[in-house]
């Protein structure tokens, strides 16, 4: 398969990798990007636009936005990646089940994620926030299982592309037992592919999450996590944009720092 | 809400995939689609039915007016005995089947009013909203995609960008900033539903436009592959013009996945609408989704489940209607 | 077919000599990107009315490049220079877009290299023939229609008015390829440039459309020929150019260039067809120079115990068409140390028979016995232990290979039986190894995909022989190579038969191949073995009739010896 | 504050006709007629098509609507209202005393499902038809809020014929007397009101006489804040509720929008501390709580001005409010002292105050349907000071219903519950011991589960006396009790601001509950 200029230039790569290296800085060592305390309130210093003392502006209890953007990244991207990981890794085991098992349990489980793909994403969602609560646990959640039956289905079809490869048919001849091809071709394989699911589902997860939070569904209070601080921010967007702007900035960047270089990744992986 | 261009997308592309493999003949093929439509929806009851169950919160205390009235034991007991909350689950469960078959889909317990009726009334904006959008959102798609293949390098480069942006833009931020630039700052569009198109614009333009994000990453490629497959290359050598090479060859083999996609775009423009509808105050069903959820208005969740897997089956099944129209090789092959 | 024949070299010879020029090339230099090497090389020929020049060399050497630039559509970044290029006295190398698109279609027509993906599929074959009628003519519907059938007609296709209805998926590869070139001949263009226009082509259906252009050419239209099959070329045309690396290495008449090569690289090219050699003799030059002809002793007797013994095999398969008796009570047997070679048109059961024979399907009736002991049928658990006696090699190298392991990877899994894949520890074996397959044993590090067509089927090859087999099957192991590499493979074959005493079930529809590797000879067709013997008493004196179309639809042997006036 | 909008440079003289579209922020109620149930967003379009017997004026004095003429026995158990001549309702029945009659039976009705209205009747034990104008209540006890709850659109008079069709219908089309009549509801979207062009009923201190000037009004329901101001700005709206404090501040300085700010009667905005379980259950935590919590920055930055901070139990509004602001200060050495004697001793590693190994912790469920943004972070403020001497508060954000179910399951430690009742009275269904008591729904109003039988006295005591002087100074000793003891938390005044354009002329909000009434109102274009 052609592709032409392929994922565009080379620019765009080193911002999106500085990008990610930024916000897993921000993630791991919040303190060193920004010192200050992300839950310090000064009641009355609400509200000031952004300035050289900060940079984001404050938000309404005065609270520096600039630190809680930072600080926010550890809770965000934390949403964002556990709920790739509870969906991939249920996707991965109904994917298996799907994909290697016997017919009937194809046929079985296929069914039932045609059924789950019925339900718009959001509903499985919701009906699950209010089983169990809202907040970031049950949101992460949520997230996961609202997305799982869309990795089991990738999942499941690469399981069969790679299971009727060519290459597993010729270790069949050499004399490989079924679990060795499994452990050693299958595997190792598909984990290829999953590894591109996982940094493309990682930005649309915190987007996910932030939608959820918008309804109210999301982090607690005062929880510095992006889609919180958002949801927030929007009720004052006619007297202060940077509370919706700067937040909202990041989840957008984020996300789409995490797509190009997924696009990267598979690119590499289809190209070779 | 939206969810991964490579993940979402992939797996609807997939799952397209899997029914064009299984081409077979038009009768066979329709009636196993049909058979399938009705699993999926008693599934879907089936499922809603349970997962509704595990809500904490009493129907009977819905019922009556919900959690804030001062309903009597004796009330709740009525009401109880009257939508037979007080018979066993699995009697319920049938009870509801039965119910459902007949076409009752019994009567909201928050807006005191058929489900069907309820429905009735909400679904035409919700799919006015839906169908505007996506036909939108593949302009959109198309627009730019043509544009970043056939103008250059950088062009490309905008293109990407373009589409991984807005694929990555929440809704809810994109509605603010699109209220606030077009109608608090220069007032030309509407921020609520008003009569006619132009209430229609504003939350058209925010549920497209992540859309188009993502149907365009997949378009590009497919425009991508056909302008450099060869038979562009031969309808060139027969002396055809760019514009026709577009308008003529490329252009259909990028609609095929998009159309595709159409049944996964749909469901996750119902998710969005939850959210849009809320912020342009438009009715229709994703809002009174997000009402009935919180009411616990348990037939009317379950109604609405029921239509949205519906319309998703439609949706899915016009889908692939549409694709062997525009790619006969699906009706006929007998791989 | 008659009408094919008929034409005599005189006839081309009158032809040619008079008229002036139709297509001049000087000095044609073609590069894709601003520091890559010429992909084509100052390249020089021309090309008169009615003459039919054919453009010959290995996959790779730029003859599509040629092709494509002559009708300005080189693509991409690619840089075109030429001291000068004329067509039909009018300058191209300055034309405009719109010029450009005056005369492609309408004046030179194009044949593209993959028939099989040319043709719009969403689109019938009827509009895309009529496309050029649409942009070059002003005629009215009805008549571009008549024009449609009429060039379908002329291209040999049945029932035109039913196949103008149809799009490409719905037509046979020969029907496809004949669709394409009335595309581009509908307008009756003075120059044809087909780009193999036969490959991918079942031997009978290669046939007609040589015919087509036979056709073509008696109507004074000039031919650009570009194959690298020289028994075709021999056949069709008047002058030879040989191309490698972008360079006209050799150009002349037919004969003399066929006949009396005169550059190393011609006498290679033409020393590597195996129909022209032996069985027994080497095909590349350099390992006819190292070893001897081999004996070639009388296999055909050979007594004791079968290598691998096929008795009354069935296999069906359900389809969504009903049931497809894929083999039907096949019964093959193979002698230590020989080569059993298999034969037939695609979809004949080859690879079905292969894929019972390696135990990845269950026959439906019947058995295989593996060095006179059970195989099949019997639980891959049991057959596991004897895996090691039974080897293959696909026609696909490098989707045999898991696209993550390296060539040492491959190798020394294939060496441990499975147990380790680090190179480190058996670095010296599979150097060895390597080089048993004439591969420098520094490739080992590479991935897979790297590597050249003729090294990824070495390296199968090699993976193949790891474990020490007494048996391999071998489907169409050959097929996607170049003829030059094809050479190398099946010199290797024949040596490493040599070396370890190897049996092989050999798979090809290349009756050259087929004839020149095997010791026995079994016909297929619909599933059936229809005839089986000794190679050269089914070759000379074919029994059954299908045998027979087999061998006549094949250029012969003679079409490579120079053509006496 | 203003309680009625001018219009700048409006004309004299009104003009007839024109559509009004209002947009609410509140949630769209469930049924139209607000004796079921009985929440503030029925209230809010009752007004426009349903009347009461009474109503209230500026000065806080009853004036007459439905009824002309009311008479209490002298034992108090018995009330006479005379009735307004010629009243019909808009489906022709002519309004009397069977209607009245059939009213209070329809509210004390428990199939009917009224919250709000049947705990205002809750004295009411029955009602007798002494001419088709005289309707007269016998009350089991002596009940001095009556008149102010009779004040309320949840008792408003709808008609008998109407109250008589199926709830469903009912709750699509109640029928009153009022200006406007119910044409349409689309739900989700908006409900329909033309102009009921036979009225002749308005209250004693309307501006005008005989049909309304608007030929009709539009309600939508704009559940986004940010939303609803851009669609006023915008001009497609005419009116919001709801507004959020700095789109009021911004209001100000644009010359096409007014502010009508309509304080909402009876409790002021508190967080109630729940007395009956740890760590609430004792005195000196609440007062720790209470003194580590600083709210008046938080409330000057986040309601930019337009709310003050509220001292007492009730609504600034109303006459017999009693404000303590010596309670309330912020003193955090105060409060750590207090912690130190309750016993919190110790602090975990987070710097949370523990005992026996325990955190104090606080739970505090806030319902997003009910506290504005604002507040919201007005409590994520308390729960950052109170932090400073060890309250670890757990905010919980939630949906109604859930919040409900929380409050049920005594899952609290704090909770802010607005309630909104005319009159001081308001303090006994919040107060009263009685009132821990959860219905069998689960539903209670006393959420700090005050149980001080004195209070209870005082309350039921007050509820019953005539005479004014004492009545306040019972009041005053009950708000004491409350606020001594350090139960709430006052913050200020449950908020009701209205943003209107300037070319809406004459509207006002009752002074009842507040509620805006577009009888007056007329367009300006
Ligand atoms: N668009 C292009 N960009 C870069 N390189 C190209 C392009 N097209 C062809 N090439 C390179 O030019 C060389 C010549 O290719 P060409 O297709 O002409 O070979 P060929 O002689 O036709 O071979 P074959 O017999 O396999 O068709 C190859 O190395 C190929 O990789
Ligand atoms: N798994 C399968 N399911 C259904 N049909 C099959 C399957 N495998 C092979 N066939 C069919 O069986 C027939 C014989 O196929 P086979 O691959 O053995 O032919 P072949 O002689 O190897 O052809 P080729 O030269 O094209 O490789 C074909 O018609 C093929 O379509
Ligand atoms: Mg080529
Ligand atoms: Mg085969």
């Amino acid at each position: 398969m052609r592709r032409a200029a392929s994922a565009g230039p080379r620019v765009a790569l080193v911002v999106c990798a500085l990008v990610v290296l930024w916000l897993l800085a921000c993630a791991v060592a919040p303190g060193l990007v920004a010192p200050g305390d992300p839950l310090a309130i000064h009641p009355l210093q609400g509200f000031e636009p952004p300035s050289l003392a900060h940079w984001f502006g404050t938000d309404e209890s005065g609270r520096d936005v600039f630190t809680r953007v930072v600080h926010g990244a550890g809770p965000s991207l934390l949403i964002g990646v556990a709920a790739t990981a509870i969906g991939i890794v249920l996707g991965v085991a109904l994917g298996t089940l799907a994909g290697l098992g016997p017919r009937w349990l194809d046929f079985g489980t296929s069914r039932l994620l045609e059924v789950l793909f019925a339900f718009p994403g959001l509903l499985l969602a919701l009906l699950f926030i209010v089983i169990y609560g809202p907040g970031i646990t049950t949101s992460t959640v949520a997230v996961g299982l609202a997305t799982a039956p869309g990795y089991a289905r990738i999942v499941r079809s690469q399981m069969l592309a790679v299971r009727g490869a060519p290459y597993i048919e010729a270790e069949v001849v050499l004399g490989r037992p079924p679990l060795w091809r499994f452990r050693r071709s299958i595997l190792p394989n598909v984990a290829g592919t999953l590894f591109v699911l996982v940094t493309l589902g990682v930005g649309q997860s915190i987007v996910w999450a932030s939608s959820l939070s918008y309804l109210g569904l999301g982090a607690k209070p005062p929880t510095a996590e992006w889609g919180a601080m958002l949801s927030a921010g929007r009720t004052y967007i006619d007297s202060a944009w940077w509370l919706t702007f700067f937040p909202g900035l990041v989840i957008v960047a984020s996300a789409a720092a995490a797509t190009v270089l997924g696009r990267t990744i598979q690119g590499r992986v289809r190209g070779s | 809400m939206t969810l991964g261009p490579g993940t979402e997308v992939e797996a609807a592309l997939e799952s397209a995939a899997s029914t064009r493999r299984s081409g077979r003949g038009a009768v066979r093929w329709l009636s196993t689609r049909l058979a399938g439509l009705l699993f999926v929806l008693w599934a879907a009851a089936t499922l809603t039915f349970f997962a509704i169950r595990l809500i904490p919160g009493d129907p009977a205390q819905a019922i009556l007016g919900g959690p804030g009235s001062q309903a009597s034991a004796a009330a709740l007991a009525q009401a109880r005995a009257e939508y037979g909350l007080d018979q066993p689950l699995i009697l319920q469960y049938l009870g509801q089947l039965g119910r459902y078959v007949t076409g009752d889909f019994g009567t909201s317990y928050s807006l005191h009013e058929s489900v069907v009726q309820a429905i009735g009334q909400q679904l035409g904006g919700t799919l006015v909203l839906a169908v505007a959008s996506l036909a939108v959102a593949w302009v959109l798609a198309l627009a730019v995609a043509v544009f970043s293949v056939r103008a250059g390098r950088a062009a490309w480069a905008v293109g990407n960008g373009l589409e991984i942006v807005s694929a990555a833009v929440p809704h809810f931020w994109l509605a603010t900033v699109l209220i606030l630039l077009f109608s608090s700052t220069l007032g030309w569009l509407p921020a609520i539903n008003v009569p006619g198109p132009v209430g229609l614009v504003l939350p058209v333009v925010t549920l497209a436009v992540p859309l188009a994000g993502f149907l365009g990453q997949v378009m590009r490629e497919s425009l991508l592959n056909a302008l450099h497959s060869p038979f562009v290359l031969s309808a060139r050598a027969r002396g055809e013009s760019e514009v026709g090479v577009l308008v003529r060859h490329a252009l259909r083999h990028a609609a095929l996945p998009a159309i595709s996609l159409s049944g996964w775009a749909f469901g996750s423009l119902v998710s969005g609408a939850v959210v849009v509808e809320t912020i342009f105050a438009r009715p229709g069903i994703g809002r009174t989704l997000l009402r009935a959820v919180q009411e616990r208005d348990v037939p009317l969740v379950s109604g609405i489940v029921l239509v949205v897997a519906l319309a998703y089956c439609l949706v899915t099944v016009a889908s692939e209607v549409l694709d062997r129209v525009a790619d006969p090789r699906l009706a006929e092959s007998p791989r | 077919m008659s009408e094919t024949t008929s034409h005599s070299a005189a006839d081309r010879a009158s032809a040619a000599a008079p008229s002036p020029a139709l297509l001049t090339v000087s000095g044609l230099s073609v590069r894709f990107g601003r520091t890559a090497p010429p992909v084509v090389d100052d390249v020089s020929f021309e090309i008169r009315p009615g003459e039919c020049l054919a453009l010959v060399g290995e996959s790779g050497s730029g003859k599509s490049v040629t092709a494509r630039t002559l009708v300005g559509l080189t693509g991409g970044d690619a840089r075109v220079s030429a001291e000068s290029l004329v067509f039909d006295g009018a300058p191209l190398l300055s034309a405009s877009a719109a010029a450009w698109r005056r005369i492609r279609g309408a004046r030179i027509g194009f044949v593209l290299q993959d028939a099989l993906v040319s043709l719009d599929p969403l689109r019938t074959v009827g509009r895309e023939i009529d496309d050029a009628l649409r942009l070059h003519t002003r005629l009215g519907a009805a008549d571009r229609h008549r024009r449609v059938i009429d060039a379908l007609t002329d291209a040999g296709v049945p029932d035109p008015a039913l196949r103008a209805g149809q799009r490409a998926g719905q037509l046979s590869g020969g029907l496809r390829q004949r669709a394409l070139i009335a595309s581009a001949v509908v307008l009756n263009p003075s120059l044809v440039i087909a780009d193999e226009p036969t490959t991918a082509l079942d031997v009978g259906v290669q046939q007609q459309v040589l015919g087509l252009l036979e056709k073509l050419r008696a109507g004074g239209t000039g031919l650009l020929l570009i194959s690298h099959d020289l028994s075709l070329v021999a056949r069709v045309a008047d002058r030879v150019a040989v191309m490698r690396d972008g360079r006209i290495v050799e150009t002349g008449a037919t004969e003399a260039v066929l006949g009396d090569p005169q550059q190393e690289y011609t006498k290679t090219l033409l020393a590597a067809v195996p129909w022209s050699q032996a069985r027994g003799t080497r095909l590349t030059v350099e390992a006819r120079a190292a070893a001897e002809t081999r004996a070639v002793t009388d296999r055909d007797d050979a007594h004791g115990s079968a290598a691998l013994e096929i008795t009354d095999v069935s296999k069906a398969f359900r389809t969504p068409a009903g049931t497809l008796q894929a083999v039907r009570d096949v019964s093959l047997r193979l002698e230590p140390g020989t080569t059993l070679g298999l034969v037939g048109e695609s979809g004949s059961g080859k690879s079905t028979t292969a894929r019972i024979a390696l135990g990845l399907l269950a026959p439906d009736a019947g058995q295989v016995r593996l060095l006179d002991q059970e195989w099949a049928p019997l639980p891959e658990r049991e057959r596991r232990p004897r895996r090691h006696l039974l080897g293959a090699v696909y026609q696909d190298a490098l989707s045999s290979f898991d696209p993550r392991w390296s060539v040492g990877g491959i190798l020394t899994d294939a060496l441990t039986g499975g147990a380790s894949r680090s190179i480190r520890r058996y670095e010296d074996e599979v150097a060895a190894l390597l080089r048993s397959v004439g591969l420098n044993p520094d490739l080992m590090r590479r991935r897979t995909h790297g590597l050249s067509g003729g090294q990824r089927q070495r390296v199968s090859i090699a993976r193949a022989i790891a474990p020490g087999p007494r048996v391999l099957i071998c489907d169409e192991p050959v097929s996607s190579l170049d003829v030059s590499v094809q050479a190398q493979v099946l010199d290797l074959l024949d040596e490493l038969q040599e070396q370890r005493n190897l049996s092989y079930l050999f798979i090809s529809h290349d009756l050259g191949v087929i004839r020149h590797i095997s010791d026995r000879v079994a016909v297929m067709s619909e599933g059936r073995i229809v005839e089986t013997g000794a190679t050269e008493t089914v070759f000379s004196d074919p029994r059954h009739p299908y045998t027979r179309r087999l061998l006549t639809a094949v250029p012969h042997r003679r079409d490579l010896t120079p053509r006496q006036s | 504050t203003p309680q009625s909008s001018t219009g700048a440079g409006s004309s004299d003289s009104p003009v007839r006709g024109g559509t009004l579209t209002y947009a609410s922020g509140d949630a769209e109620p469930t049924c139209l007629d607000p004796h079921v149930g009985g929440n503030y967003p029925q209230a809010l379009v009752a007004t426009q098509y349903l009347e009461e017997l009474v109503s209230k004026n500026t000065k806080g004095q009853i004036i007459p609507w439905l009824a002309t003429k009311w008479t209490e026995s002298k034992d108090g158990l018995s009330w006479d209202f005379t009735l307004r001549d010629g009243v019909k309702f808009t489906d022709g029945t002519p309004l009397d005393a069977a209607a009245v009659k059939a009213n209070v039976a329809h509210i004390q009705d428990p199939a009917t499902g009224s919250s709000t209205g049947y705990l205002a009747l809750g004295k009411v034990a029955s009602t007798e038809i002494v001419s088709p104008r005289v309707i007269r209540f016998t009350l089991s006890q002596p009940d001095s809020a009556l008149l102010e709850s009779l004040t309320q659109p949840w008792l408003a008079i709808e008609s008998p014929a109407a109250l008589k069709r199926s709830k469903d219908v009912n709750c699509a089309h109640p029928v009153g007397t009022g200006p406007f009549i119910v044409k349409q509801w689309k739900k989700q979207d908006s409900i329909t009101l033309v102009r009921n062009a036979g009225y002749t009923s308005p209250p004693a201190d309307a501006a005008h006489h005989g049909p309304a000037y608007l030929s009709k009004i539009v309600w939508r329901f704009i559940p986004d804040s940010a939303t609803r101001y851009a669609a006023l700005k915008a001009g497609e709206v005419d009116v919001i509720d709801n507004a959020q404090p700095d789109t009021i501040v911004a209001a100000h300085k644009t010359k096409s929008l007014t502010e009508l700010n309509a304080p909402r009667p009876g409790a002021s905005n508190r967080i109630e501390l729940n007395s009956g379980k740890a760590p609430f259950n004792d005195e000196k935590v609440r007062e720790a709580f209470i003194r580590a919590a600083d709210v008046n920055d938080g409330i000057k930055t986040l309601f930019f001005g337009t709310a003050k901070r509220s001292y007492s139990a009730l609504s600034s509004v109303e006459p017999l409010g009693y404000s303590e602001p010596g309670l309330f200060g912020y003193e955090p050495k105060k409060a750590n002292e207090l912690l130190d004697a309750a016993g919190y001793t110790t602090r975990d590693a987070d710097g949370y105050r523990t005992k026996d190994g325990t955190r104090l912790t606080v739970v505090f469920p806030v319902s997003t349907n009910q506290s504005i943004p604002a507040e919201q972070s007005l409590f994520e403020q308390i729960q950052a000071t109170t932090k400073k001497v060890g309250f670890d508060v757990k905010l919980e954000p939630m949906d109604l219903s859930s919040w409900y179910a929380a409050l049920a399951k005594n899952d609290y430690d704090a909770v802010s519950a607005p309630y909104t009742k005319v009159g001081p009275d308001v303090l006994r269904i919040l107060y009263d011991s009685a009132s821990i008591t959860p219905a069998p729904s689960g539903y209670f109003a006393n959420l700090a589960q005050v149980d001080i039988p004195s209070l209870d006295a005082t309350l039921e005591k007050a509820a019953q006396v005539s005479d004014v002087a004492e009545r306040s100074a019972l009041y005053e000793t009950a708000q004491k009790t409350i606020l001594e003891g350090y139960y709430i938390l006052p913050l200020y005044d449950q908020q009701n601001h209205y943003l209107l354009r300037n070319d809406v002329v004459g509207l006002r909000a009752l002074p009842s509950v507040s509620t805006p009434l577009f009888y007056d109102t007329w367009l300006d274009r």
